[in-house]
């Protein structure tokens, strides 16, 4: 599809035409000294300078905490209607291409055989307008996993920066192209930009991701020592996680009075000690670092095989949040050496 | 939280009350005062406790959580405590507690302690009427109550 | 609350093409299936089971499960439970559940009494292959508290007696007390075509208790049952398991000719929520039914 | 100065290895990059050259030696690398008798401050990218320690705390009650339960949160406001008279709630009160399980 051409000045008046809507505008904003992805209303809430944003920009698309139904319980009855989700259209701008990738990942597991309208519906409404990086710290690794600072994988429309800070965009999907076009004033018709050249971030070496699928692939290798010795100093929060954007374990618990109350879905952390724990005492992850290899087998063994999509996309949000630097990429090395 | 909308409609705020009493002296006077047919404030909800040591702050948080305007916690007078030291040991938690709901800006006008023993029922219905009315002026306890609304 | 509610959830089969959203009724997977407590029977101490009848007419009619499938329960203000469905799929018209007093939801569900209203929501996963064990002998193994699960194929079995061969049942229960179904077990052993062996922990036999005292994997041992054109089918403890799996490699049966039920601890039971998996299987989805060689093969998580 | 606490931190921990008086030096690594530092566990003589000091060492390494880590303590007995921050809490873990006295060796590190994160450093140690309680500290030489390593520190901490933090409390306090409300509700919105502030937390032991007791479901799991607030509110209150102010909670707070207001405003009110500073004497009980006839009660009716 041709290039348009985004200039900078020109995203106030986007946001309030979608905003003057109803929809939600959600892009990169200061919150207590962190570059978060929240809702904005105007311009100058944007921050244009940043690397990864804090969170993943799937709150919009699963909340942390999210009623599924409601419950009544009288005398004369007891009832449980489900809740409509009515989402709105959520423009997402500023989406970093790793967190773009993700999207697919969270849409497998919500769609294998029965489907989550919960998410569906909020991710048919959502629209993903990437902004390629130009800068990397030292915790991203998306070229390691076959992603690029600049790759279209996920988003709906990719944008490039310019010197000038404005944007080169590149429409990637159907949903991307109508959304162009219902904006023409705005996405203009513009050929021969010149964009920045994307960030330089290097593939970490020696790390040989065939390799560490086909160490996990063997299950003798699940009891290999290695693991608990990896993920000693692991202190089991969930902080990886939740910052992760492709993780999407959750819990369903029931909250409210004795007569009316809501059945709630909220992100939950398999790095949790009870999050396995059955009613009878057993635990199947009983201890830390069986928790820490599944999350690790999850990200690269269960997901690309069962759901052929990323488990991770290298946006190096676990490496920065760990309380105690436990680094993912560390442990890929050390696997793709092992025999 | 349709309840207390409605009086506000109405005009006539009636507060809810969850009290914290101890079973051996504060139980035992708010007991007195009923068997003495003194009258008081219905506003009250009571919760026998074995012991004021068994206060677990978080009850009080479950209490305004659950929708009360305001909470007494009451029971032996120091010395008299019925497990010799559990009120002591409550007091300490008081303390502390105490000064860190305001810290978190909950009006102390909300939280009321005190020492009712098996005898002092007049201070009860007394302790029970001056909280109702106290808390009646600052009204429902809005601000807790939006934080069920998210 | 909008008020497009509806309780039939469909086989979450993508209705979207060509129609807005917001023109058709969410189909929402999380939401359970009114049911009623229609009986309940006291199985152990802390042990019930529930009859249960759906309280809509159609999803009763059209209500169909296979032996081995699982369900979640919801005690509505405490949560949703997993556990499978105790009846036989040939016994129309209501399911049944068994379960042990123990966490916030089953303690609920205790506090429930016949005629109160539960939710249910499944059935979830695969089944024993029984179509497949045509003109075969059947062993059922099981203990304590996996029981259940593996009633449900005995009954159905028995229901369609001429089709198998010989039904062995080897129950084992820590306590006399704690032996679940007693009155099915009582009709059990009067059944000439069913052989039943029971037992109880050592130490936990009755002066008048007439069956076997020892564990499962022994008294199975001493049961001997053939493994020539037979199966098994077993459930309990993971410990029991363990060593009934190598009882039963001792009395000369392949890992392919015994079956299991995993169960796992579950929120969404459709593959979603992520706490089932055994390693990269996913209980909820792809179990909970397995043959010890499937079993065998899978990461050591359990 | 730091090459030479180095050598000496490498061959102490080596002879404590190799007389087998411990079974592992818990203490501080590089990451691949050199750009962190984390807890490494050195189990062979060999392995000693991993072990660093620098301003980098922000962890409070005490939390391993809790029965959180059964695996660790399943390594036998170990040494650990300690500041004197991180030792004040040894001492309420002794105290608290979580652990004893004669089954660690603490390896006490002079200190002369770290950074408030470990992304702020540049090379240098600033006044302005260290924590608070650094600008106050009064165990740069460690109080309670086995072995010492570097050289003595002279720096004498102010009469009065100062600092960011006792700044932004002084200012709380002065505020009304609903501007305090909002503060708080606005942090603790933010919160995503993801619990790295009990995690990290060398004092928060116990074998089952009350937050995961669901009979009843004391705090609600949902990162709801209300759910926020209890869980926030009763994690401070459990710290009362506990906390050491190691900060480890705030920093490793994935959304920047300013825990360390809480947990410093109940310290000093457990100060006031009680005249009890937490992490100084390993054979003193904690303030909250013991009382004293003559504790105030002005406030009680």
């Amino acid at each position: 599809m041709a290039n348009k051409f985004l200039k900078k000045e020109t995203i106030g008046k986007l946001i309030d035409a979608l905003t003057s809507e109803g929809s939600i505008f959600v892009a990169p904003k200061m919150d207590a000294r962190q570059v978060v992805y929240a809702p904005v209303s105007r311009m100058e809430e944007i921050v244009f300078d940043y690397i990864v944003p804090r969170n993943p920009f799937k709150e919009f698309l699963f909340p942390q905490t999210e009623p599924i139904a409601v419950f009544t319980i009288a005398k004369e009855a007891v009832d449980m209607k489900g809740v409509e989700v009515n989402a709105k259209e959520t423009v997402i701008f500023g989406s970093r291409p790793c967190d773009a990738a993700s999207v697919a990942s969270l849409r497998s597991v919500f769609n294998w055989d029965l489907k989550d309208e919960f998410y569906n519906r909020r991710e048919d409404k959502a629209v993903v307008m990437s902004v390629a990086c130009t800068k990397a710290d030292d915790a991203c690794f998306c070229t390691t996993v076959n992603l690029a600072p600049d790759s279209p994988a996920g988003s709906d429309i990719l944008l490039k920066e310019t010197e000038s800070g404005d944007y080169v965009v590149e429409v990637i999907t159907d949903k991307g192209k109508k959304f162009a076009e219902r904006f023409g004033n705005i996405f203009e018709d513009v050929s021969a930009k010149k964009a920045k050249p994307a960030a330089d971030v290097k593939r970490i070496k020696g790390i040989d991701e065939k390799k560490i699928k086909e160490w996990l692939k063997d299950t003798k290798n699940y009891e290999n020592p290695l693991w608990a010795e990896l993920s000693r100093k692991c202190i089991g929060c969930g902080a990886c996680t939740f910052a992760c954007p492709t993780c999407h374990c959750f819990d369903i618990v029931d909250e409210g009075s004795a007569f009316e109350g809501e059945r709630i879905k909220n992100w939950d952390a398999c790095q949790f000690e009870f999050f396995t724990l059955h009613t009878s005492g057993h635990n199947p992850r009983d201890t830390q670092y069986k928790r820490w290899r599944n999350r690790f087998m999850c990200k690269f063994n269960f997901y690309p095989n069962k759901f052929k999509s990323y488990g991770c996309v290298g946006c190096g949000r676990c490496i920065r949040v760990c309380p105690v630097r436990l680094d993912i990429t560390e442990v890929m090395a050390t696997i793709s050496v092992m025999e | 939280m349709s309840s207390h909308t409605q009086h506000e409609q109405t005009g006539g705020f009636e507060p809810k009350i969850v009290a914290f009493v101890c079973n051996w002296c504060t139980y035992a006077g708010a007991d007195l005062a009923g068997t003495s047919r003194m009258e008081y404030k219905p506003n009250v909800r009571i919760i026998k406790l074995p012991c004021t040591g068994r206060i677990d702050p978080l009850f009080i948080i479950k209490a305004f959580e659950k929708g009360a305007d305001g909470v007494l916690v009451s029971g032996c007078h120091p010395g008299d405590c019925h497990y010799t030291t559990g009120n002591y040991h409550a007091r300490r938690r008081w303390i502390a507690f105490k000064s860190l709901l305001e810290f978190t800006g909950i009006d102390m006008k909300r939280l009321h302690f005190s020492w009712v023993s098996a005898s002092e029922a007049i201070k009860w219905v007394d302790l029970v009427n001056n909280i109702t009315d106290e808390v009646k002026k600052l009204g429902p306890f809005v601000e807790y109550k939006e934080l069920n609304e998210r | 609350m909008p008020g497009k509610i509806r309780y039939n959830r469909g086989n979450g089969h993508d209705k979207r093409d060509g129609v807005s959203l917001e023109e058709i009724v969410m189909n929402n997977i999380y939401l359970p299936y009114l049911t009623t407590i229609e009986d309940i029977y006291e199985e152990a101490p802390d042990v019930r089971t529930f009859r249960l009848v759906f309280k809509d007419q159609n999803v009763r009619d059209s209500f169909a499960f296979k032996a081995g499938q699982f369900g979640l329960y919801s005690a509505f203000g405490a949560g949703e439970s997993t556990f499978c469905i105790a009846s036989s799929p040939t016994r129309k018209g209501y399911i049944q559940c068994t379960f042990r007093k123990g966490g916030r939801v089953t303690s609920a569900l205790s506090d429930l009494g016949i005629g109160d209203t539960m939710g249910f929501r499944g059935p979830y996963g695969n089944w024993f292959p029984i179509d497949e064990w045509k003109g075969k002998n059947i062993v059922f193994i099981a203990g304590g508290i996996g029981l259940p699960p593996v009633r449900s194929v005995i009954w159905n079995c028995i229901d369609r007696r001429k089709d198998f061969g010989d039904i062995t049942i080897v129950y084992g229960a820590k306590s006399v007390a704690d032996l679940v179904y007693k009155n099915e077990l009582a009709e059990w052993g009067k059944m000439s075509d069913v052989k039943l062996v029971q037992a109880v922990d050592p130490g936990g036999e009755t002066p008048d208790w007439k069956g076997k005292v020892g564990f499962v994997p022994t008294v199975l041992e001493q049961a001997a049952p053939s493994p020539n054109n037979a199966v098994a089918v077993t459930c309990g403890p993971p410990i029991m398991i363990k060593f009934v799996l190598q009882a039963l490699n001792k009395l000369g049966f392949s890992d392919e000719q015994v079956y299991t039920t995993l169960e796992n601890k579950m929120k969404c039971g459709v593959g979603k929520c992520g706490r089932c998996n055994v390693g990269d299987v996913y209980i909820c989805k792809e179990g909970p039914v397995y043959t010890a060689a499937a079993v065998k093969k899978m990461y050591n998580d359990f | 100065m730091n090459d030479n606490m180095e050598n000496t931190l490498r061959q102490k921990a080596k002879e404590l290895l190799e007389k087998g008086d411990v079974k592992v030096v818990i203490g501080y690594g590089w990451n691949k990059k050199k750009s962190h530092t984390a807890p490494v566990f050195i189990t062979k003589p060999e392995d000693v050259e991993k072990l660093v000091f620098n301003p980098l060492c922000v962890n409070n390494l005490s939390l391993y030696l809790t029965k959180k880590f059964p695996d660790i303590k399943a390594l036998g007995k170990p040494a650990i690398v300690a500041k004197g921050c991180d030792i004040k809490t040894i001492a309420v873990l002794i105290s608290e008798s979580q652990i004893k006295r004669e089954d660690i060796v603490i390896i006490g590190m002079t200190c002369n401050g770290v950074v408030y994160r470990q992304e702020l450093w540049k090379g240098e140690l600033k006044p302005e990218i260290m924590p608070t309680k650094c600008h106050n500290c009064d165990v740069r030489n460690p109080h309670i320690a086995d072995i010492i390593v570097g050289e003595k520190v002279n720096f004498t901490p102010p009469a009065e705390p100062t600092g960011m933090v006792f700044d932004k409390i002084k200012e709380l306090d002065k505020k009304s009650g609903a501007e305090r409300w909002n503060f708080w509700l606005e942090h603790f919105s933010r919160c995503i339960k993801c619990y790295a502030c009990r995690q990290i937390c060398p004092l928060c032991y116990c074998e089952r949160c009350i937050a995961e007791k669901n009979m009843p479901q004391w705090i609600e799991t949902s990162s709801h406001p209300r759910g926020n607030l209890a869980w926030n509110l009763k994690r401070a209150m459990d710290l009362s008279g506990r906390c050491t102010f190691c900060g480890e909670c705030e920093r490793v707070c994935p959304v920047n709630i300013p825990l360390n207001l809480v947990n410093q405003k109940l310290a000093l009110v457990v100060k006031d009160a009680f005249g009890h500073k937490a992490g100084y004497d390993e054979k003193v009980h904690p303030p909250m399980i013991v009382f004293n006839m003559e504790d105030t009660e002005d406030f009680i009716k």
